[in-house]
């Protein structure tokens, strides 16, 4: 188990990396900073001074080396556009992000998961055909559009819940439930496959011959083993929603992560984008690493190896 | 609402820094205006300067200001104003080391000295007729031995002004609280009425106007028109319309910068595109309200705006055959760009399309576009400027045909009239070079200026306010109804 | 060998023939997938709509009744038909004036461009990485796997966005960006096809014929993954086709004039809340399509199910 | 070794391991697994050899060195004395062909019987479109199928008619040697005969030689004219079949016949005095590799290797018999 | 005689598939004593496993069960309700599964899943449990039974993961076990140990057994009674001597000589074989279902078959011809 652990966080910094490598790169691209740092109505000598101070002249492996031993230490440098360290900057925003992701997977998993097991349990129920629809419908939803119907349903029309701000955890409903019916169908329908399949397995045989009752079949022998590969997915689910979340932040005018990221490209804010993008994919690497360990402890053929 | 004399206010952008020499939004400029003074003001409706911080100023030379300041104003953190705080923010904001972001603003100071307590010089690094319009605007006071303390970033996160409104909370991003001043000075901008001014920063002007229904809202701006005008008709909102300083324009690659052969180095191509704009339907469809069709490559109300040159009606045939004339019967093909506005730039290019001028549409963002206007330029953009809301012509015309990167026409006879417009001290003077290079401009359709922007102001019945043409929200001028 | 065609003990069984000419007359595998496509009601739909887009997409011109490109400042957000608009623009017209209804039409091009070439180029990449990876195994899988986990690691709506920022929306641009961002689906499922594949015997079988790897994985392996293959393209097609419209929400995605259904929304989401048509229409053709495109996919999964055959 | 050293052997294995390195669990280290461990074999033209022995101890492994499906890691393969590292694996593919275990996955489910079958012909770039029908037909009757099956899909065919289109297209190059994995334990009983009597008929037909890999000890002594038994990657007897079954040497020999249950009421289920603990091919057990199951263990099995005695057409490798342990070959 | 453990009387099983009724099973008939092997024998797919997994009730719930009797130990378990019937599994009637690879849960470790009938079924501590399964694991030749409790199914082979089912399915000292295939994925030697340990512990335990499998080698060597199934009926039941030294039955005749008999087959011989394939049993299935593959049909095979018994008694088949043979056809030699 230890020797899994270890390899497997090999494997993630390898691919951290990389990514961090890729994400730089791609963004010292993006137009040139200087500009972008001097601001709309700069003049050519603002921007020539600014590309000296900030040393966007030199090669940019030289640049690349400096922001990664930097960013090792939590440094990100400091954002172009607020001036602030980007860490803190960053800090403060991605507890509303964490907050949505969180609440976001919790409602995808707290809806899909016992969709899916009583799907499972009864295919081609009504209770089945209605995940199925739920889970179709979720697959082809724009989300921005769900959320803007969502304000106008909700908002406009019901006036029950606020259409933005981040105060109370009422706020926070709209966001959650777009975000979760986003990571919903995967989910649901890995559990109902994964159950289906458990459930049809030689291993629940032999506890039904044993005289084992059904919640004790379905919830001690077969969800345990269905789950596992859906905790695989809710990591990368969450992973994903977090990188995601931008355009749910930006209709619900939640000032996290995701909205600063996409605000922070269009002012050309490369050390926060960079700082962001290597963030996401720390979360993502993060989640899916915890979530093999997880799997491992949950499923004895790789923890007893 | 009135019932908790808080006003709750939207912005649609986020402030880099509430610290108004650190940002360069409008956003800024209305943080900058409650929170802070400056030496001098200038009645946004009469345009005449008064005295606020300094009660009163001349200039010793072309290149010496001299101010007597205010007695007994202290900032909101009890600091008193005098000399010392003077001196030191304009050293500060004057040395080009310290960053200030919007260098133009600044960068014609060159320091400041005290004389005694309450009188101080501030000296010029050339003849610059502008000063006390860029007195009465972006240059405030700050509390000298708080800023030597706490920087631009601590000011950013804590405010400290003698504005009419005090800083209560910062959260980036989110919002900010303003607070009425009790302690304000008797300024021309008058005292403020509403207790508390709650700012959320709401990107999406849809999210706005739900907050607004719902209540939670008081005021939004900057609403586009077509919302305007139906919020317009409903009872429950005042919707105010006033003009603002921002011009859009089309800039033609006349220098060729982007290749010899480039069409619009060709007079004839650039009157074709001026005239194959309709530029009275673009402003009565998209941007209606107090919006104006521009001739002039300024904004009417800046000082040596000279109005009385070449303009070009919409008339597409006239455009066809002045593009048949330059040799291009069957049109041509051009990428076209803009950083704003898509809708208006969407609608220009497709004036273009239909004259024969193929646009390949490109939207960048502001960075991306200006840099690649510094490095090769682009044949033909849509571009905004809002001269800071100054009121002087050189806000625009200095910033885009002296050569510059920004420059696409590098007229060097423009180049020169313009150097004396800008420097000289007789207003008469000025104002008859200006008009010189204006008139050329218009003349070889270096650009083609479109229209003049309106900013929408809308708020509940509850509130009582009228906006003024500048731009700037104020919230001192702001009550209940 | 020729010449003693010999008859067996077996087949002297001349009573037991018929049984075995019954079962081998028994529907061919193709026979078999006709018949539950045809009961597959999903699949079925999705086909009929995709369909239809299709023909909309190709015929466009035909079909539609005015340019959309052509502008009418003076006609701008006329309401359709059926909220009291004339039959002129019977969909109405956008914020330009443009006709609604052909900016629809030609937008079923733009929508089912972009989401089929970024599939066709996702669906060259992942699949040539998936199934090296599971062909060769050893070296070339770890690095394929490592692609994509550093691939699935960069979050792509950020990482598209940048990239859009910087070389600008053109519709090429997006169809590349797409395309070299969701090949992943592909990757994984055609490396766990092919090592399933792989290690049938009747792949031992072609090589020990001495076919060369190319033949063994060209027409052993490909036919038999080709069917998920066809899944997975139905799916990111999707999948490109809601994230271009997430782009251009964001503003990021294909530019102007460009009748996209997912700029159709970006735009009109400014009256969202005055004239709820200018969204409903767009993002109601986009959720049909997109829905279409994953009915269809969840229908050939269904029916090329490993459990359906045999 | 045979009568005769006229001809070299058609297939001959001279001192053949491989070697996999096997990684436990996702990320364990990799440790050698001797999947065949230094065998040597010969096959006469017309032989039938068997080769018996437990699940993994490595007879599918040998199957594939000889279709050079894999490379050994050390030894050599000699096709009529030469050694196959110098012939064109297509060139081998002529002489050498597999029949499978599964006859469900050994047909690509997606190709007609047809091209099934005529793929070996097209690949090697023999006759035309309708030459290559031709011997499709002729084959097909040769195996017992009606030539209609041709533009029939596997999906279509039971078991047994798989089974004999797998042989069919392993036939139509005309090969020498034929390596049948297993080629009926997934069949029922009576089709199995089917497919044995098949078997048999086209042995004697086209003189093929036979390596016939089974568990089934009875189907082996049926079918096989010498049989090689295999314990953990080595060939431990090797024997005609007569003298194998007649008197077997090995002790594991002994437990393998010992458990053959032949349909006779009467004997009840025999002791086979196998020890129940198997051992792991990766940590081999020292000395004898069979020493912990033996029931006739010896001091000396459990430190050193035994080496292998010949006698005649009977070699074995078991202390037993050594020359040092003093004990006459019976 | 004593009351039969288990008493079944045409038993019938309908699947409904898209096709139409799969009429999978079709009045099966027999009785087991305590203590009995029965062995049922037959091709794949010829209802072998459907049976038993009728018998404990564990079919899907789509297969519809009928029978005329079916009764165990004096419960009839047609009317037995759900709760009843998980009573009884586990307890008095347990099952061995034919793939030990996969009849484990890989969730759990071998000493929780030993123990949990025995925890569902009688009012013992885990103490008490765990000394069972440790004795029950040494019964079955498990070494170190101790250390192996705490074990998971992946690190066991699969000779060793067979006697855990078995020692499980002891636990509770049934009276009825049955096993399905309980040996064809193992090891001929490994077969050997399994059937023997099988054999020795019912004996034993005075267990009855339901062995399934279609190796004829191993019902003779098993089976105090023989069935022997094709295609949904049972053909031919008698003692495994009977059967073996006398089959009736023309399909029980032609496996007997399908099989090789080492020492009796000749080497190299052509062995006898049945043509043909099963017929499909969807739809409405009368008359002998051998008959396609039948050297000995005739046109009356497709009426009504009755259910013989041979001339020494204990010994029944299903054939049209009295003896199994057409008229007149002499036995070859
Ligand atoms: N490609 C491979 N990589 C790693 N190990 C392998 C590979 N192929 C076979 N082995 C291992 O080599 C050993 C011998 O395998 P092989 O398939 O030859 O056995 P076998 O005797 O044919 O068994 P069976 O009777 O079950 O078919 C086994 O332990 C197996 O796990
Ligand atoms: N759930 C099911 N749905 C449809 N058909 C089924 C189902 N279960 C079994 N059958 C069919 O019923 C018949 C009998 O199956 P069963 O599993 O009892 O055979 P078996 O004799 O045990 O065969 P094997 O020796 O292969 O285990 C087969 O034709 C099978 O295809
Ligand atoms: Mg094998
Ligand atoms: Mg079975």
């Amino acid at each position: 188990m230890l020797n899994f652990i270890l390899k497997r966080l090999g494997l993630a910094v390898l691919v951290a990396l990389t990514v961090s490598a890729i994400s730089f790169s791609l963004l010292f691209m993006a137009g040139d900073p200087a500009a972008a740092l001097a601001g709309e109505q700069a003049t050519d000598v603002d921007i020539e001074a600014i590309r000296r101070l900030y040393g966007f002249d030199r090669p940019m492996i030289v640049q690349y080396w400096e922001w990664l031993s930097r960013a090792l230490q939590g440094d990100f440098g400091e954002s172009y556009y607020f001036r602030l360290p980007v860490s803190d900057l960053i800090m403060e925003r991605l507890s509303i992000t964490m907050t949505l992701g969180v609440c976001g997977i919790s409602f995808a998993l707290l809806t899909a998961v016992p969709l899916g097991v009583v799907a499972a349990i009864r295919p081609n129920s009504l209770i089945d055909r209605f995940a199925l629809f739920l889970s179709v419908m979720g697959q082809a939803m724009p989300s921005f559009w769900f959320g803007l119907m969502m304000i106008v349903v909700f908002s406009i029309q019901l006036n029950w819940l606020p259409p933005s701000g981040t105060k109370t955890w009422v706020h926070f409903i709209m966001p959650t439930i777009v975000l979760g019916y986003y990571a919903m169908p995967a989910i649901m329908r890995l559990t109902r496959a994964g159950m289906l399949d458990v459930l049809g397995s030689d291993y629940i045989r032999t506890a039904r011959a044993k005289g084992a009752g059904e919640g004790r079949v379905l919830f001690k022998h077969a969800l345990r083993n269905a789950i596992i590969p859906v905790v695989s997915l809710a990591a990368v689910q969450m992973g994903f929603m977090l990188g995601g979340s931008i355009v749910v932040e930006s209709i619900f005018a939640l000032h996290g992560a995701g909205y600063l990221a996409w605000e922070s490209i269009g002012r050309n804010d490369l050390p926060t984008v960079q700082a962001l993008i290597l963030i996401f994919s720390m979360f993502y690497i993060v989640f899916t690493f915890l979530s093999d360990v997880l799997n491992a402890w949950l499923d004895p053929r790789i923890r007893v190896a | 609402g009135k019932s908790d004399d808080t006003l709750n206010v939207a912005f649609t952008k986020e402030l880099e820094n509430v610290d108004s020499y650190f940002n360069s939004s409008r956003e800024g400029v209305v943080m900058q205006r409650a929170v802070w003074d400056g030496l001098v003001y200038r009645d946004p409706v009469t345009n005449e300067y008064k005295g606020n911080l300094a009660t009163s100023w001349e200039w010793i030379d072309d290149l010496t200001l001299e101010f007597k300041l205010r007695e007994g104003v202290k900032f909101h953190n009890g600091e008193e104003f005098d000399a010392d705080d003077v001196v030191y923010t304009v050293n500060y904001v004057a040395d080009e080391k310290n960053g200030a972001k919007t260098q133009r603003n600044v960068n014609w100071m060159k320091s400041a000295e005290k004389v005694d307590k309450y009188t101080v010089r501030i000296s010029l690094k050339k003849p610059f007729p502008a000063a006390i319009e860029f007195l009465s605007g972006p240059v405030s006071m700050y509390p000298n031995e708080y800023y030597a303390e706490a920087g631009p970033t601590g000011m950013g996160l804590k405010p400290v002004g003698t504005g009419p409104y005090k800083v209560t909370e910062v959260e980036p991003g989110k919002h900010f609280v303003l607070e009425k001043y009790e302690g304000y000075h008797d300024s021309p901008k008058g005292q403020p009425e509403i207790g508390k001014i709650d700012i959320r920063t709401i990107p999406d002007v849809n999210t706005q106007m739900a907050e607004l229904f719902s209540g939670s809202l008081d005021l939004i701006w900057q609403v586009p028109a077509d919302q305007a005008g139906k919020l317009a008709t409903m009872d429950q909102f005042t919707v105010a319309n006033e003009s603002t300083m921002r011009i859009g324009y089309l800039t033609l690659d006349a220098a060729g910068r982007t290749g010899e052969k480039n069409p619009f180095t060709d007079v004839r191509v650039r009157r074709a595109v001026a005239h194959a704009v309709n530029r009275e339907a673009l402003v009565a469809a998209l941007l209606k309200g107090k919006s104006k069709v521009i001739s002039t490559a300024c904004f009417p109300s800046q000082f040596g705006c000279f109005q009385d040159v070449a303009s070009y009606d919409y008339d597409p045939e006239k455009a066809k055959a002045l593009l048949a004339e330059a040799g291009y019967p069957d049109g041509f093909e051009t990428d076209f760009y803009a950083y704003r506005d898509r809708e208006y730039a969407e609608a220009i290019s497709s004036f273009l399309n239909a004259v024969g001028i193929k646009t390949n549409f490109h939207m960048l963002q502001y960075s991306a576009l200006r840099e690649l206007r510094m490095k090769g330029g682009t044949p033909v953009s849509f571009q905004t400027w809002g001269s800071y809301s100054i009121n002087d012509a050189s806000a625009i015309t200095s910033q885009f045909f002296k050569f510059g990167s920004l420059d696409d026409s590098r007229d060097e006879e423009v180049r020169d009239w313009l150097d004396v417009a800008d420097s000289a001290t007789d207003p008469e003077k000025r104002k008859e070079y200006y008009a010189k290079a204006l008139t050329k401009i218009a003349d070889q359709a270096y650009w083609v200026p479109m229209f003049s922007y309106n900013t929408n102001y809308v708020f509940t019945n509850e509130v009582s306010y009228t906006p003024t043409p500048d731009e700037v929200l104020r919230f001192v001028d702001m009550s209940w109804n | 060998m020729p010449g003693s065609i010999r008859v067996f003990g077996w087949l002297e069984m001349a009573r037991t023939a018929d049984t075995l000419l019954e079962d081998i007359q028994g529907p061919t595998p193709g026979q078999m997938l006709r018949k539950r496509i045809f009961g597959h009601q999903g699949l079925l739909f999705g086909v009929a709509v995709l369909g239809l887009l299709l023909l909309v997409a190709i015929f466009a011109p035909l079909l539609a009744p005015h340019d959309p490109y052509a502008q009418d400042l003076l006609a701008r957000m006329q309401p359709p038909v059926f909220l009291g608009g004339s039959w002129e623009h019977p969909l109405g017209t956008d914020h330009l004036g443009r006709d609604y209804l052909s900016r629809l039409i030609y937008g079923a091009r733009i929508s089912l461009l972009i989401g089929g070439f970024a599939a066709l180029i996702s669906g060259l990449i992942g699949t040539a990485m998936g199934v090296a990876a599971g062909y060769f195994g050893g070296r070339v899988d770890m690095a394929v796997t490592f692609l994509i986990n550093v691939r699935l690691a960069m979050p792509v709506v950020l990482v598209a966005l940048a990239i859009v920022a910087v070389f600008g929306g053109s519709l090429q641009v997006v169809i590349l960006v797409l395309g070299f961002l969701l090949w992943d689906r592909f990757a994984v499922v055609m490396r766990s096809s092919t090592l399933q594949v792989r290690s049938r015997e009747y792949v031992t079988a072609a090589q020990a014929i001495g076919c060369s790897t190319s033949r063994v994985i060209l027409s052993e392996i490909m036919p038999n993954i080709v069917n998920n293959l066809i899944v997975v393209v139905t799916l990111e097609m999707a999948h490109a086709i809601l994230l271009e419209a997430a782009l251009s929400f964001l503003g990021l995605g294909v530019q102007p004039p460009t009748p996209s259904w997912g700029l159709m929304v970006s735009e009109g989401k400014q009256m969202m809340l005055f004239e709820p048509w200018l969204v409903a229409i767009p993002g109601i053709t986009l959720f049909v399509l997109v829905l279409a495109i994953n009915l269809l996919g969840d229908g050939l999964r269904d029916v090329t199910a490993p459990e359906n055959r045999s | 070794m045979s009568e005769g050293n006229a001809s070299p052997p058609v297939l001959e294995l001279r001192n053949v391991s491989k070697t996999y390195q096997i990684k436990q669990g996702m990320f364990g280290e990799r440790k050698p697994l001797k999947a065949v461990n230094d065998v040597s074999l010969s096959l006469q033209r017309g032989d039938v050899l068997g080769l018996v022995g437990e699940s993994g101890c490595g007879k599918s492994t040998l199957a594939k060195i000889l279709l050079g499906l894999e490379a050994p890691t050390s030894g050599e393969v000699l096709v009529d004395g030469e050694p196959i590292g110098a012939q064109n694996r297509r060139l081998l593919a002529r002489r050498i062909q597999p029949i499978f275990q599964d006859p469900y996955s050994s047909l690509n489910p997606r190709k007609s019987i047809r091209d099934i079958i005529s793929l070996p012909l097209r690949v090697h770039g023999i006759g035309d479109s309708a030459s290559q029908d031709k011997a499709v037909r002729e084959i097909l009757d040769v195996v017992g199928l009606p030539s209609r099956v041709m533009n029939s899909y596997p999906s279509q065919m039971s078991g047994g008619q798989r089974q004999r289109v797998a042989i069919a297209r392993a036939l139509i190059m005309k090969p020498e040697v034929v390596v049948c994995d297993e080629p009926t334990s997934a069949l029922d009983v009576s089709v199995q005969s089917q497919i044995l009597n098949l078997l048999g008929e086209l042995r004697r037909e086209f003189g093929l030689t036979y390596l016939f890999i089974s568990h089934n000890l009875a189907v082996v002594e049926h079918l096989a004219t010498r049989v090689a038994v295999m314990y953990l990657g080595r060939i431990v007897e090797e024997a005609p079949v007569g003298a194998l079954f007649d008197e077997p040497r090995h002790p594991y020999t002994e437990a393998l016949l010992a458990s053959v249950l032949t349909p006779e009421p009467d004997l009840g289920v025999p002791d086979t005095h196998l020890g129940a603990t198997y051992p792991n091919p990766i940590e081999p057990p020292t000395g004898c590799h069979f020493h912990p199951r033996c029931a006739r263990v010896m001091e000396r099995c459990k430190g050193v290797a035994p080496q292998i005695t010949c006698d005649g057409e009977h070699s074995v490798e078991c202390h037993l018999y050594g020359r040092e342990s003093g004990q006459a070959v019976a | 005689m004593s009351e039969p453990v288990l008493s079944v009387r045409n038993l019938r099983l309908d699947i409904p598939t898209g096709a139409g009724t799969l009429h999978a099973v079709r009045g099966i008939d027999f009785d087991l004593e305590r203590g009995e092997t029965l062995c049922i024998v037959g091709e794949s797919g010829s209802g072998k496993s459907l049976t038993s997994l009728a018998i404990m009730d564990l079919l899907s719930k789509r297969i519809e069960r009928k029978a005329d009797k079916l009764v165990f130990d004096g419960t009839d378990l047609t009317k037995a309700g759900a709760k009843k019937m998980r009573a009884l599994r586990g307890d008095r009637m347990a099952m061995i599964f034919q793939e030990p690879m996969t009849s484990l849960n890989p969730a759990y470790t071998i000493g929780d899943q030993l123990m949990e009938a025995l925890l569902l079924h009688r009012k013992v501590g885990k103490a008490e449990a765990r000394r069972r399964a440790v004795e029950l694991l040494e019964k079955v030749g498990i070494t170190g039974a101790e250390r192996r409790l705490s074990q998971y199914p992946h690190q066991l082979s699969g000779g060793l993961r067979q006697r855990v089912m078995i020692a499980m399915a002891l636990m509770c000292e049934p009276e009825l076990i049955i096993a399905d295939e309980p040996t064809t994925a193992l090891d001929v030697t490994i077969q050997a140990q399994i059937l023997r340990l099988l054999v020795d512990l019912t004996r034993e335990m005075n267990v009855a057994m339901i062995l399934i499998t279609h190796d004829l080698g191993v019902v003779a060597r098993v089976a105090d009674k023989v069935a022997v199934m094709y295609a949904g009926e049972l053909v031919e039941t008698g003692t495994a001597k009977k059967v073996f030294d006398a089959p009736m039955h023309p399909y029980t005749r032609g496996l007997l000589r399908c099989i090789p008999v080492p020492g009796k087959t000749e080497r190299g011989s052509e062995l006898g074989s049945i043509p043909g394939i099963v017929p499909s049993l969807v739809g409405k299935v009368s008359g002998c279902v051998f008959r396609t593959r039948c050297e000995e049909a005739t046109e009356a095979c497709r009426g009504e078959i009755p259910y013989r018994e041979s001339a020494e008694g204990r010994h029944n088949f299903r054939c049209v011809h009295e003896t199994g043979r057409r008229a007149g056809v002499e036995e070859p030699a």
